[in-house]
């Protein structure tokens, strides 16, 4: 019985190179079998698209703070999914109900921060006005 | 009636015209203020038009009287000798033409005429550029017409073709902007106070006018 | 010019090009690149009456990184000519051009001497593969010309050719 | 937070090219838009990628030889331009077009004008997310398209009518087949009315998007359907009565909200109301020849300048022509209406929403090479 560590292990280890093989395997692949380089008139090949003209301006520049906490809100949520998966394979029969006030104890919490963005006024998109500069 | 109002609103654009007429024609006497200089202009571009080959529609050698003239008449007019009638707003007969009223005014009343319309609600149709090669000049057409009643109201104004300009009318009808700047581009008639008159149809750096008559590819 | 040869893949030998060459012909990408009256034509190809999905190139890609064939439907100006030769390069390989239309191939009804505006065909500066004369074509001559781009990439023609009777 | 939203532009501003190839621009027309992060402070529409000199070709080409062009400006509604056309040079040269004729051009332009509204309802809706309509829009598009094209030959670029007249009488085939259409479409409409007018979606997208105002609209010269979402009456065939529209009655949907929803209802209105004259103009079809008795061989109006307007299926196409008595014009002015529809865009978009400026550009129903000529 002493393989027995070892071979969950080979499990563990097969399906993480499984995991790794599929996310790089298209890269290599494509690599491999697609010609080089591109036919360019005006070598424009590395411009990022702009619908064929030429961008104006930089795009790296300070924009609203709307547009981060949007992002932090799915963050918070992603990861709250994330627990929720082991929790629901955990979920035991006998004390269901103990189980059950902790998720939605879990997940109160975290849409307290949506309750909060919700009344600053993060999801209302009125049409702005601007006194012409 | 909306035309006959309009046009009585119109005609009060040529008082000043009308003193240069009776009066003698103001050779260099230092002119006393901005608007003599402008009847100053307004007369000369008015002898110029009557004296050449007459174009058929704004030929005015009747008196501002209403229009009745058949369309044949209207075509060639007799080289009239009395006094110069004033030139006025004239009513021009609609099957024919498509036009109601047809106003010829110097460059330098277009934005007070168009000041008149909007007041009188006129929405603005297009503007449309002219080559008169043969008198050398460049012609601005102007269309207006009216949502409620209809009244299509013509407004032409003449500069001369070596160096023309003709004051925008973009501040008032922001419609303009556009029509001003593709006459801008066939014809290359600058229009001042354009707030940006960069070709809209040409190639950003296009410095020919297509629509001129003497055009070259 | 952008006919200049591209470097073959890593690997490939005969038998694996004729297999991705079967698998491109019946997936070609278009670009939604309408210009013109022949756009509208195109759109009524990829609809449900004409329907390009037979041939499997209903996909139109707005992102010239993402398709295969750049259908130039319309007439093409001076002042679109840059954007035009942009997309082409923002193309990844491998890319065909289909010129669409007489004004795509020759400037069709809009060429007349003292003509300042237009560019008097796709081939001058596009290596064009299948051009397709009409104004506009009707999709039954689009969806031929992409059966011809198809027999230009496989070396044999799946679909019966048409005769006239 | 709430004073962080509605503050002035203090943070950076970046340009975004809505570029000359873009789904939602449907042709080649570029906006420039300077925007403060979702928000567009300044749209400026450029236009001249598809400029094709149609107004240089009027004046190199003979009166007959310009007909081609008409259908190549707007080829969505192609039949109006060439109404516009043939009837201004009508008028100029004098001509006489016989009873029977009329009635062929008015019940061709309205099957036009329901084809135009068909695929601009599709392309609209594509705009804002929803594909399926575009094929049931298409697939009755295609309806309409086979009966012009058993007349005028052609399935999108029409040369149908001529001086006096036009070139093709219509068959029984062609009047069987226009009447089985019609059945078709009314069952259709109330379908796509409880699909998409109704969906909650469409409706969210388009309430209050966009508003034009009835000054706007007379500032910037607005016409057709964009000026009647306004609250504008005002409709070619109505206020300057031309060929023969006075004998159908017919009436003018107007809206008075002047938003996107004002404008899309006014197109879902019209299609029914063009359904209507059609149905008249068939009943009150006259017998008669379909081209003058003396076939216009050569046309030489008159000196001067002439205007002549027609309702096409964007707005008020007007053709100035200035003739100097040869058998070519001296100038041929081309009064597109999307242009100025699309010229109140700048203003219209100020402080918007990228996806409701999409919206608006949408309802305004562009057709680029018409814009850019």
């Amino acid at each position: 019985m002493a393989q027995q560590p070892i071979l969950d292990h080979l499990y563990v280890a097969a399906f993480f190179l499984g995991g790794l093989l599929m996310a790089v395997g298209p890269f290599i692949i494509a690599h491999l079998f697609s010609p080089r380089g591109t036919r360019n008139i005006t070598n424009k090949t590395q411009q990022a698209i702009e619908c064929g003209v030429e961008p104006i301006g930089d795009a790296w520049i300070r924009f609203g703070i709307v547009y981060y906490l949007y992002a932090l809100m799915f963050l918070a949520f992603d990861v709250d999914v994330l627990f929720l998966f082991p929790v629901a394979l955990a979920y035991d029969t006998t004390f269901a109900i103990r189980d059950f006030v902790e998720i939605v104890i879990f997940v109160g919490i975290l849409s307290l921060a949506i309750i909060y963005a919700w009344i600053k006024g993060v999801f209302k998109w009125e049409t702005k006005s601007y006194n012409p500069r | 009636m909306l035309l006959a109002k309009i046009k009585e609103a119109l005609s009060s654009l040529y008082e000043d015209i009308q003193e240069t007429q009776e009066a003698p024609a103001a050779d260099d006497a230092a002119a006393v203020e901005a608007e003599a200089t402008v009847v100053e202009a307004a007369a000369e571009e008015e002898t110029a038009a009557i004296d050449t080959a007459p174009v058929a529609a704004d030929a005015a050698e009747e008196a501002q009287a209403k229009e009745t003239a058949p369309e044949q008449e209207d075509a060639e007019p007799e080289e009239a000798e009395e006094p110069q009638a004033p030139p006025g707003p004239k009513e021009t007969d609609y099957k024919a033409k498509g036009y109601h009223l047809d106003v010829d005014l110097p460059p330098e009343k277009i934005p007070e005429a168009a000041e008149i319309l909007l007041r009188e609600n006129f929405f603005i149709e297009s503007i449309t550029g002219v080559d008169w090669i043969d008198e050398q000049q460049l012609e601005a057409v102007y269309d207006f017409n009216h949502f409620d009643e209809l009244c299509r109201v013509v407004i032409r104004t003449r500069t001369d073709r070596d160096n023309p300009a003709i004051p925008t009318i973009s501040h008032i009808y922001q419609g303009a902007n556009w029509h001003e700047r593709e006459t801008h581009d066939f014809f290359g008639i600058k229009f001042t106070g354009h707030p940006n008159l960069e070709p809209l149809l040409l190639p950003e750096d296009a410095d020919f006018h297509p629509l001129l008559k003497d055009f070259k590819a | 010019m952008g006919n200049e040869v591209v470097q073959p893949p890593i690997i490939h030998f005969d038998t694996l090009d004729k297999i991705l060459g079967l698998g491109r012909a019946n997936s070609l990408w278009p670009m939604t690149f309408g210009l013109a009256c022949c756009a509208i034509e195109m759109m009524a190809t990829g609809a449900a009456r004409f329907d390009l999905a037979r041939f499997g190139a209903e996909v139109f890609r707005p992102s010239p990184r993402q398709c295969d064939v750049m259908i130039v439907a319309g007439t093409i100006s001076k002042k679109m000519e840059p954007a035009v030769k942009t997309l082409y390069d923002q193309m990844p390989e491998p890319k065909w051009v289909i010129a669409m239309g007489n004004c795509a191939i020759s400037g069709g009804p809009f060429v007349f001497e003292g003509q300042y505006g237009i560019v008097e065909g796709a081939d001058k500066f596009l290596p064009v593969d299948v051009y397709i004369p009409g104004c506009p074509p009707r999709p039954e001559a689009l969806i031929e010309g992409i059966l011809e781009l198809e027999e230009k990439v496989t070396g044999h023609r799946r679909w019966p050719r048409v005769e006239a009777k | 937070m709430n004073g962080l939203l509605q503050q002035d532009v203090n943070q950076e501003t970046f340009t975004l090219n809505l570029g000359p190839q873009h789904p939602a621009t449907h042709g080649v027309l570029r906006v420039k838009l300077v925007m403060d992060g979702e928000y567009i402070v300044e749209a400026e529409p450029v236009l001249g990628y598809i400029h094709r000199m149609h107004e240089k070709m009027g004046e190199n080409r003979t009166w007959v030889k310009f007909l081609p062009n008409c259908g190549r400006m707007d080829y969505l509604s192609a039949l109006s331009y060439n109404h516009g056309y043939v009837a201004a040079v009508e008028r100029a040269a004098g001509i006489e077009v016989p009873e029977r004729a009329e009635y062929l051009r008015v019940i061709t332009v309205e099957l036009n004008r329901i084809s135009s509204h068909l695929l601009w309802f599709g392309a609209f809706v594509l705009d804002l997310g929803g594909f399926t309509p575009l094929l049931y829009a298409f697939d009755d598009r295609e309806f309409i398209l086979d009966l012009l094209e058993s007349v005028t030959g052609s399935r999108l670029t029409y040369c149908y009518f001529r001086f006096g007249g036009v070139y093709n009488d219509i068959d029984d085939a062609f009047i069987a087949g226009t009447r089985e259409f019609i059945k078709k479409q009314r069952k259709r409409m109330p379908m796509y009315d409880a699909l998409v007018t109704k969906n909650i979606i469409l409706i969210k997208r388009l309430k209050e998007i966009g508003p034009i105002s009835k000054d706007m609209a007379i500032r910037y010269g607005a016409t057709g359907p964009v000026a009647r979402g306004s609250g504008i009456n005002y409709d070619v065939r109505k206020n300057e009565p031309y060929s023969v529209y006075p004998e159908f009655d017919f009436d003018v949907p107007v809206y008075e909200e002047g938003d996107s929803m004002a404008r899309y209802m006014v197109r879902m209105d019209e299609i029914e109301q063009s359904m209507r004259i059609i149905e008249q103009a068939l009943d009150k079809l006259p017998e008669g020849d379909i081209k003058p008795k003396k076939a216009v061989k050569l046309v030489k109006p008159e000196k001067g300048d002439y205007y002549h307007a027609v309702e096409a299926a964007r707005g008020s196409f007007g053709v100035r022509l200035v003739s100097d008595g040869t058998n070519t014009a001296y100038r041929l002015k081309l009064r597109s209406p999307t242009y100025s529809n699309l010229s109140l865009y700048g203003e219209a978009t100020k402080g918007m929403l990228l996806p409701d400026a999409l919206a608006l550009m949408g309802s305004l129903d562009l057709v680029i090479p018409e814009i850019d000529r």
